[in-house]
């Protein structure tokens, strides 16, 4: 951490410690991928990556490439013991009746009920591309999102209604940044834990919106 | 006596037509049927509408055929990538049709048409523009959005063996979309490293039953070639 | 043959020679098994059995039987090399999917127009019970019904509209019976065989049918 | 680390409480998870909604769990059995709710639940008294029921082998039911003749994932029983 803020690698440290022993976790491609290089060692936690394959071990090392074991970025991994394999059918029922414990995105934007975009910035030349997501941010019982609290500019990526096109409606459970880990819900964003110095005044002035406060941790 | 298995994928494409619908299994590399598509090109079938979850890439495989502009419409979940430019540029100048489904709600799609399933209510992609124009209902609380199954006239996959009854086993991630694939279309043809005799496959271990196949095609191992030890 | 109708087994030998070489079928519980003693050796046939197997062999005999190897009626059965398992969810789909090619089925009644009444008789006090036959009804690109043309008591089994409850609505599109063989469909039933001396006629004053006949054939 | 492994049936279902909806695999004999129903009986759960192909044979088992008058209903296809006395004496008295669904619309509706889908169509069951004051519709000129999900609190399975993942395989036909009510219920309880090592189960030919499993028992091989000799 410096000062009140932390790294990407920070946010990826602290969101692992929220895994529970046990759970079945996808990390989307990106930035939620660092996840894995956090996680207690003393948790058994397994993961799912949606082309069809849970107990996904990490990235394979040079040498050791399997071109039929990759994950859904396309990377080459590893197979853990107590792996299975399953077609996409399966693997997106899996994740669409809820089966999994949690699921970790990155998002451009967030809205403080949850809705998340992070498919498309809607600029009009652009390529469209889905692939997983819509089905990832619907895909688990908690869905978390790791960003920075705001872009490069010094805008916030925590909003009051996404601006660009959703990926999910009232989708992100909890939204850990660089500045405030969040909980969102019907009723709006939850402050639930400061990054160093941080204070809720800070996150309000940066955000425009209203902010509740648990009380029980602040 | 009953066999699937052709020639040569020449011969277990000859007969598709101008017009025709072809599903394309694979994930990135894993489970894409590469000489199947090779053989797509040479056969030279055109006004094709593609399902595949991606749009090519480089130059070659699906990328070539969509560039020979033969496709007049593509059905997938991810048609960017960094390489994609010859789908890119086609799209931008408007000489190809994109229907964009979430990777989830593609394969549910394939599935339904396979299991004789008219429509369902889907969760993904509910208040996107995705389902704009589409049924939405709230069941038990919940938005969801109807979709429709997508059928196919072919269906081109890749496994890892086969015997001649066109049972198939996958290896590891490629089996991604063949199973669903194969039960969706008219005419399912895979290709396959190795076609064994019958009985050498496990039944517990059967993934696609060979009801779902139509022609198998072996094309030998991968995994000897140099091509794979860099893929990434 | 005895005279102008066909016994039960010959019934079975008869559509068994409709069978084509390669075709996946299903055979209902009870009459349709017949169809299995009869099959044409030089043709390979895949039998399915909707408790999730393809590739059925024979009846187990006593002392190879398999508790977990049982057909739709839960009689022990034998399996074949090229054999597959999987689950009612896969299996039923695979008969919804229309990718068997012909199911057997008997019946108390079926309509000119392919209507099929096989589950229930209707009575008020009888307990309901329905299982496969309303799937099977509707799972194959051909539905054949073999039964007999009249009841007992001389009844048309083939009418003009089922006054039992339907299984399934258009669903039967050839009828193997005692006196002769039907196709059904939209404009009603077609005889395309007769039985020995069996006319037309007669089965017109039986069934109380127009029926059509199919002049290549009779 | 994680383990689901119970220490005995009584264990793995100690907490079902009254009132709730519990699937039974099993399609005859196959696949009927023989232990885990005699736990139940045990266990002394009432007011039950049960989802399971049959409705019991004989005096034992689900048959003993009905005559004991804790099931108030029962989703199935096929309850009529030569031995199903049990059932018959209280349906016909009105002491029992009796859904029952086609065989195959029962399987698709179980894994619509697993599967997060909302509801489906359905061609079977169409004009007939099972589908009557259901939705329709008319699809590429077919017609179609819709049918929704059945969800459950458990399920009660039986499979051949287990790790301590959860992971399963079954054996030959007793597969049945198994996979789909396994991924419908919030707690999956497998009995399994064996627990193997993990690392055992090859992956390929797991079919059921630990995922859709909570807890497993080793009951114990059943093929030396002398009991399955006569089994028809």
């Amino acid at each position: 951490m410096s000062g009140n803020s932390w790294s990407r690698a920070e946010i990826a440290e602290r969101l692992a410690q929220d895994i529970p022993d046990g759970a079945y976790m996808n990390l989307g491609i990106g930035l939620p991928t660092l996840v894995s290089n956090y996680l207690p060692s003393d948790r058994e936690i397994i993961l799912h990556t949606e082309n069809g394959m849970l107990g996904m071990g990490p990235e394979a090392s040079a040498g050791h490439i399997d071109p039929d074991l990759i994950n859904a970025g396309k990377i080459p991994v590893t197979e853990l013991p107590g792996a299975s394999y399953f077609h996409h059918g399966d693997s997106f029922g899996m994740m669409r009746g809820g089966h999994l414990d949690v699921c970790v995105l990155g998002a451009f934007q967030v809205s403080q009920t949850g809705d998340l975009a992070n498919w498309s910035t809607g600029a009009p030349d652009a390529i469209p591309a889905v692939g997983g997501a819509m089905d990832l941010a619907i895909g688990a019982k908690s869905v978390y999102v790791m960003m920075e609290l705001a872009s490069k500019s010094g805008v916030s990526k925590l909003v009051d209604v996404c601006t660009y096109p959703v990926t999910g409606i009232g989708c992100v459970t909890r939204l850990y940044t660089d500045r405030a880990i969040f909980d969102l819900g019907p009723a709006g964003a939850t402050v639930i834990e400061l990054v160093g110095d941080t204070t809720v005044d800070e996150l309000r002035e940066l955000t425009g919106l209203t902010l509740h406060t648990s009380n029980e941790r602040l | 006596m009953i066999s699937k298995i052709s020639e040569s994928a020449a011969a277990a494409l000859a007969d598709i037509a101008d017009g025709s619908t072809i599903m394309i299994g694979g994930f990135g590399l894993a489970g894409q049927p590469v000489q199947l598509i090779d053989a797509l090109l040479e056969q030279g079938a055109s006004d094709l509408t593609v399902v595949s979850n991606n749009a090519g890439n480089g130059d070659t495989g699906l990328a070539a055929l969509i560039g020979s502009k033969r496709v007049k419409k593509i059905i997938c979940s991810f048609p960017r990538q960094v390489d994609s430019y010859i789908f890119d540029a086609l799209y931008r100048a408007g000489e190809i049709e994109l229907e964009l489904v979430p990777q989830g709600n593609l394969a549910e799609r394939i599935r339904a048409a396979g299991a004789g399933i008219g429509a369902f209510f889907t969760p993904t992609g509910f208040g996107t523009t995705l389902a704009e124009g589409k049924e939405t209902r709230v069941i038990n609380g919940r938005d969801y959005v109807l979709e429709h199954p997508i059928f196919a006239d072919f269906a081109l996959i890749s496994a890892y063996r086969a015997d001649r009854l066109g049972n198939l086993t996958y290896r590891k991630t490629s089996r991604n979309f063949g199973p669903i694939m194969a039960s969706a279309a008219a005419v399912s043809v895979a290709q396959v490293d190795r076609i064994v005799p019958l009985g050498d496959l496990d039944p517990e271990a059967v993934v696609t039953p060979g009801i779902f196949v139509n022609r198998v095609v072996e094309t030998g191992d991968r995994f000897e070639k140099e091509e794979w030890a860099d893929v990434r």
